[in-house]
């Protein structure tokens, strides 16, 4: 069964190929699209129950496809390496992606590129499948770069208003940023080691390399910009925000469940290489606190229903970034799959609400939509509680639990700001729910759901509710099927939960989130407030801290005033005046062609008289 | 024998002169006419009999002659002579002068400060010029034939109306 | 005495003068003249040159110089006339159809 | 024999086409094309092919030509040269394809230019003897002149007249370099000789051989249009038809580089040696100035040309670290370029002929209208952005890898400047496909024969991208072999 492995990412691929070169119409796109996809979901799953009956040896399975490039001094094979962390990111991406995809041949009914839109969409799930099984960094690069590329074409899907195409540039541009720091760590690590296969590699450098020297943390660091920039963490996330001007279910599929969660797998798959690099592994978790604070209070003030979601994206890989700091490896990949589940259903759901109002994304626009769209209700408000992390009934609960009990154990004051990031999350999303489902209905609303959208959302919604109970905290049983699974990859899960206030604080926070914003949102304290032009604080907030401002400060416009300066050539100004000082002299010499033999006589004795000078006194 | 060409060198000089600032050029062609027969006296002193009764025959008598009657055939009156004059300001003659002068200081440097020997002229017969001329230098000959064809086709073919 | 530095040295002033002439006339009959007066010193400097070396071979020279400004002559007469009918003037400077447009 | 053949066919194939134009246009392309076919049925077997006691020839050919002098008629072909006389093989068939609606006037002269042109730069690419190459340098330029000036777009005249100039100019100095090296060779020997295999015995050194290297360097730097000598190339490939812009930049701009590898490095080491830091950066300046322009233009051929002054930069440096890896690199960077480039030329040809305009301000939607065009536009614009998985990757990923282990700093300063890279090619998606569509503009998508042609060179693409091995493994012996001794 592991056998098929090679069709998990080429079936997507050939559905790409065919909606690409054939475009045919929504029907066949659709039944390819999705089709695809589900098939190989299937086969992931069989690999994924076969894997559990019947572990490989050493619990992984390696795939050579091709040889890729083989030179003396470097080479890299194609070849596919499935192990428990990449079987866990391949089932969410074929699973979650099969009914994102499903919901979309709903969703985008009656567009224009219905064929287009399927392409990208199938291409984007070979490129991530690619990502998460290369054995290879640089093939690895080369998801890496697909994603990116089809993130930026499903951005700009809709390319007739020319602002998404800007908004698709600026995603592409800012993680092609952190890419080049990437490129420059594999340049380092193949020029080292000579490969850049990832087991041989990080076998070499576990050997090879001191902890803590220079090169693991530069290697390490350079890597991490990468992730970085892809997880739109801070001070590369602002790309994200801008990314909502895609299809809702694009930012269901790529900017929440599988993308952006690229950088964590990234740094779970070169672990061993960041437990070389203390400084650098600091660095995560201070930064990584520091963005999800940063997004939960942009996420405070959003009034557009996708950017609330955006910025929440942000803050939840946030806490995945927490705990790869803290090095609790499969704490973040169980994040990773707890958030996939219910950010695609916050998505999905708000996808939803959206195709019934024209596409309005203003939550205050919205209202009272809990009886008239009670499918994307429950589905936006199961999602809503697994985010803010509801105790028991939620996923994101578990997950979060671990990710904070990690946290603690590295330092209580990182652990604090998680904790007060859960309340923030727990204050905007209800915010939201409170906003958009209860209160005075503003709009019109016809239409029932076909069933393209509602099994996605049930089944997300069932997920979201029941997956936390694969890995439980010591006072609920302790399971931990995940982290077990996980081990021999990554090795890790130290102890977890040395303190009482850890969980306690944990359960309180959303509880204290959820009233804060029944108070201002429900109570009616801030509804009127909130809607009007912002203050200079909410301001602040709603751009995020202004990053987007600084950095047009300090590249976008050095660089435009680089192009005017530059734009028509400076140096062919030296052709252009070697042009100039041709036409002036034929100028000046065409006026001595005067006709007049008498002057060309002179010239001539002249000539004559100065050859016989030179030739007698020289 | 040299006094006979200081005389004719002299009278040279100052009919040449004479023929270039003349307006009228009837004038300047009897001035010239003089100064080529003195230069026939001078190749007479030189010891160059056969040269000078060519420049009297083919200079002084042919080509003169020939001058003369264009400008016959360009009936020039009194108001060609005087805007001649006209075109004859000072100023038109500063940068000719200057050439010439260069020239001239250039020409005489190599002239007189070459080393020379004082050889007496002797005399060279008609004789033994025409036996030089049809035994050494029959080619130039036939090539001053050919050139004195062209320039009467020549002339021939550009003086058809 | 007649050393063949004074030939010579008569032929450099006529050739000058004759050069003087053509850079400083514009009337071409004097242009032509000025011509022959040089053609006729570059004679006489061959005629020279004869002299100091005992040889017929400048007296030949001289031939082929008359020969030359005959041809030159006639040829350069005809222009003159043709130029005359065209026209209407003696005016060298007014024959200036080679200049740059 | 066949190598000869393989110049010979083009030369005649244009000296028939002449002709045929006035009457029978479509015999004319049909003539061009299969001469063209006929050379590419030579030239493939050929790669299997070896010269005895000379591993990494594929193929020889030698006969006297000027014996007074010490000129042969030698030709050679290697792994480099048989790839790189394919391509031309390949992009001159592309050439010829694009022109068929593009070129109505004079077609008889222009497929003759078109085919000496291109037998010129196989010339070029076979050449083993300097004074042959020199001569072959001559030929491929002067017919791509005529070209430029007949038919080519509003400033043709000054365009051409630049790319002359320069072109002329870098072949002086070629001659010049040739000629010193020759005489040193026949100082040092007493035999004056123009052989390749000769010359490299020659090995000047000091000032002399600074002073020879530096001709040929400038030379070759001027055709590969290096940063501070690149300023023919913007407006010749913008003025330029469609098949001389694919020909100017898919294979001609190569032969500055096939220039610098074969004769360059090996020929003058040392002082190739001592230029190699000021080369590498201005490899990097090339990148960047290249990038940055590209962003400005608002002329769609004219960005496209900036990009290959980018690439170039690229190229320029995988040469002069002087490493196998990195020249691996170039070679393969050389052929991806010129697919990669080629298709967006044509495309940008396309567009000119339906729109008219080459300015971006009047463009802007086309891809609701013309969906295909669009797409193989996006795609092709993706490859040159170096898309990891397409072609030009690989050829940039090798080029830096072989540079990082010799000058870290210009592997990153090169790697930097593939942000530029993403900003041009997204500006240039964005302004000429994507955006509100022009409602009066009916205009037809692509047809069939262009999508043919669109399909055969992003198929090549891909392949490049995702199984150059095969590619490496015919460059692999030649490389190795550049610096070796002769035998």
């Amino acid at each position: 069964m592991v056998s098929l492995l090679w069709l998990v990412p080429t079936l997507p691929l050939l559905g790409a190929a065919l909606l690409g070169l054939l475009a045919p119409g929504p029907r066949v796109s659709a039944v390819i699209g999705a089709g695809s996809v589900g098939a190989s979901a299937i086969i992931a799953s069989a690999i994924g129950i076969s894997w559990l009956n019947h572990v490989p040896p050493g619990h992984v399975f390696v795939q050579n496809l091709w040889c890729w490039i083989s030179l003396p001094g470097f080479s890299a094979k194609i070849s596919l390496y499935l192990d428990p962390i990449s079987l866990l990111m391949m089932l969410v991406i074929t699973i979650v992606g099969f009914f994102i995809h499903l919901f979309s041949t709903e969703y985008m009914a009656g567009e224009d590129g219905y064929s287009r839109y399927f392409a990208y969409l199938n291409l984007f799930v070979a490129s991530m499948l690619l990502l998460v099984l290369a054995d290879d960094l640089l093939v690895m690069f080369v998801g890496w770069e697909g994603v990116g590329v089809c993130s930026y074409l499903l951005v700009g899907f809709w390319f007739q208003e020319s602002a998404n195409g800007y908004a698709a540039q600026k995603s592409f541009v800012v993680t092609r940023i952190a890419d080049i720091a990437m490129l420059a760590g594999l340049l380092l690590l193949a020029v080292k080691f000579g490969t850049l296969s990832i087991q041989p590699l990080l076998a070499y450098a576990a050997a090879a390399w001191p902890h803590g020297g220079v090169w693991p943390e530069t290697a390490a660091a350079l890597l991490l910009i990468g992730g970085l920039g892809k997880s739109a963490q801070a001070p590369l996330h602002t790309w994200l925000p801008d990314a909502m001007a895609g299809p809702t279910p694009v930012s269901a599929l790529i900017h929440a469940a599988t993308m952006v969660t690229a950088g964590v797998y990234l740094v779970v798959r070169t672990h061993v290489l960041f437990l070389l690099a203390p400084v650098v592994m600091e660095a995560i978790a201070i930064g990584a606190a520091a963005t999800l604070l940063i997004a939960a209070f942009a996420g405070l003030v959003q009034t557009d229903i996708k950017r609330v979601l955006a910025y929440s994206t942000m803050s939840q890989i946030g806490y995945m970034f927490l705990a790869l700091g803290a090095g609790a490896w499969s704490a973040a990949l169980f994040h990773f799959l707890t958030h996939a589940v219910f950010k695609a259903l916050l998505f999905l759901s708000a996808g939803a609400i959206t195709m019934r109002l024209h596409h309005e994304q203003n939550i205050f626009a919205m209202g009272g939509l809990r009886t008239k769209l009670p499918v994307a209700f429950w589905g936006f408000l199961i999602g809503s509680a697994s985010l803010a992390a509801l105790p028991l009934i939620s996923a994101g609960f578990f997950s979060k639990e671990m990710v904070l009990g990690a946290a603690w154990n590295l330092s209580p004051a990182l652990w604090a700001a998680g904790i007060l990031g859960a309340v923030l999350t727990a204050i905007y999303i209800f915010r939201a729910v409170f906003v958009v489902f209860l209160g005075p209905a503003h709009s019109e609303i016809s239409g029932a759901y076909g069933v393209r959208i509602v099994l996605p959302l049930a089944v997300l919604a069932a997920a979201a509710l029941t997956i936390g109970w694969l890995e439980t905290p010591w006072f609920l049983g302790g399971h931990a099927m995940l982290s077990e699974m996980l081990a021999p990859a990554v090795g890790d899960s130290g102890e977890r939960g040395v303190s009482a206030i850890v969980p306690l604080a944990g359960i309180a926070a959303p509880f204290l989130g959820i009233a804060i914003a029944y108070l201002l949102y429900r109570r009616g304290y801030w509804h009127a407030q909130a809607a009007r032009a912002p203050g200079f604080l909410a301001g602040a907030l709603r751009s995020a801290f202004g990053f987007d401002a600084l950095y047009d400060l300090l590249l976008v416009q050095p660089f435009l005033a680089c192009v005017r300066a530059l734009r028509h050539d400076p140096v062919d100004m030296f052709a252009v005046a070697l042009e100039k000082l041709a036409l002036t002299l034929h100028r000046r010499l065409r006026g001595s062609q005067n006709g007049r033999i008498r002057r060309y006589a002179a010239w001539l004795m002249a000539g004559s008289v100065a050859t016989i000078a030179i030739l007698v006194f020289g | 024998m040299t006094a006979v060409f200081f005389v004719a060198a002299v009278i040279t000089l100052i009919t040449t002169a004479l023929a270039i600032t003349r307006a009228n050029p009837v004038h300047g062609l009897l001035n010239f006419v003089l100064s080529l027969l003195s230069m026939a006296v001078i190749f007479f002193t030189l010891g160059a009999p056969f040269a000078a009764a060519l420049e009297v025959m083919v200079y002084a008598g042919a080509v003169v002659v020939l001058f003369l009657f264009v400008v016959m055939m360009l009936s020039l009156d009194t108001r060609a002579a005087r805007r001649e004059r006209e075109w004859m300001v000072k100023t038109v003659w500063v940068l000719p002068i200057v050439l010439v002068a260069v020239l001239g200081g250039v020409l005489a440097r190599v002239m007189f400060f070459s080393p020379g020997d004082d050889s007496a002229p002797t005399v060279i017969t008609p004789q033994e010029v025409g036996a030089h001329l049809f035994s050494g230098g029959i080619g130039a000959v036939e090539l001053a034939s050919m050139l004195l064809l062209a320039g009467l086709i020549g002339a021939f073919h550009m003086g058809r109306k | 005495m007649i050393s063949w530095q004074m030939p010579a040295g008569l032929a450099i002033a006529l050739f000058l003068m004759g050069l003087l002439g053509l850079l400083a006339r514009r009337s071409l009959v004097f242009v032509l003249m000025s011509i022959e007066i040089m053609l006729n010193a570059a004679g006489l400097l061959f005629i020279a040159a004869g002299m100091r070396w005992h040889t017929a071979d400048g007296q030949i020279m001289f031939i082929f110089v008359l020969n030359l400004a005959g041809a030159e002559l006639a040829l350069g007469l005809i222009f003159l006339l043709r130029l005359r009918a065209r026209l209407t003037t003696l005016d060298g400077d007014a024959a200036n159809l080679l200049r740059d447009a | 024999m066949s190598l000869v053949w393989l110049i010979v066919i083009p030369l005649l194939g244009g000296v028939f086409a002449w002709p045929l134009g006035r009457a029978y246009p479509l015999l004319t392309r049909i003539v061009c094309l299969a001469s063209l076919g006929l050379d590419l049925v030579i030239a493939l077997p050929l790669l299997h092919g070896a010269v005895p006691q000379q591993g990494n020839w594929l193929a020889a050919f030698n006969a006297p030509w000027i014996p007074a002098f010490g000129m042969s008629f030698r030709l050679g072909l290697d792994g480099m040269s048989w790839l790189l006389t394919v391509l031309t093989l390949l992009l001159g068939m592309f050439s010829i394809v694009v022109s068929w609606r593009e070129i109505e006037d004079g077609v008889g002269f222009f497929h003759a230019n078109l085919m000496w042109s291109l037998a010129g730069t196989i010339g070029v690419f076979l050449a083993l003897d300097l004074f042959l190459f020199f001569y072959f340098w001559e030929l491929m330029l002067v017919p791509m002149y005529f070209v430029i000036a007949i038919w080519g777009h509003e400033n043709r005249r000054r365009a051409a007249i630049k790319f002359f100039l320069f072109t002329q100019g870098s072949g002086l100095l070629i001659l010049i370099s040739i000629l010193a090296l020759a005489f040193l060779h026949e100082r040092q020997t007493g035999v004056l000789s123009f052989d390749y295999f000769a010359l490299l015995g020659t090995q000047p050194g000091g000032t002399f051989g600074f002073l020879v290297m530096l001709g040929l360097f400038i030379a070759f730097v001027v055709k590969l249009a290096g940063f501070p000598v690149h300023i023919w190339l913007p407006e010749t490939h913008t003025e330029a038809p469609t098949a001389g812009s694919v020909i100017l930049a898919s294979i001609l701009l190569k032969t500055g580089a096939y220039g610098l590898l074969r004769f360059v490095v090996p020929l003058v080491p040392v002082a190739a040696h001592e230029i190699a830091p000021v080369a590498l950066w201005l490899g990097v300046a090339s990148i960047f100035y290249g990038a940055v322009l590209a962003y400005g233009q608002s002329d769609f051929k004219k960005l496209i040309a900036y990009t290959s002054i980018s690439h170039m930069g690229f190229i320029l440096i995988g040469v002069f670290v002087i490493n196998n890896l990195a020249w691996q690199g170039v070679v393969f960077l050389l052929i991806a370029h010129g697919v990669s480039t080629g298709a967006l030329f044509i495309i940008v040809g396309s567009v000119q002929h339906r729109l008219h305009t080459r300015d971006l301000g009047k463009m802007g939607g086309m891809w609701t209208d013309m969906p295909k065009l669009s797409s193989f536009g996006t795609f092709f614009i993706l490859a040159a952005m170096g898309l990891p998985g397409l072609g030009n990757f690989v050829g940039e990923f090798l080029i830096l890898r072989g540079t990082y282990a010799v000058a870290p700093e210009v592997a990153i300063a090169a790697a930097v400047g593939l942000i530029p890279a993403a900003l041009y090619s997204l500006i240039a998606i964005q302004r000429a496909f994507h955006g509100p569509a022009d409602a009066s503009r009916v205009q037809p998508d692509f047809g069939v024969r262009e999508n043919a042609m669109m399909l055969a060179l992003a198929a090549a693409i891909i392949w490049l991208g995702v199984y150059p091995q095969p590619i490496l493994n015919v460059a692999a012996p030649a490389l190795q072999n550049l610096t070796a001794p002769p035998q």
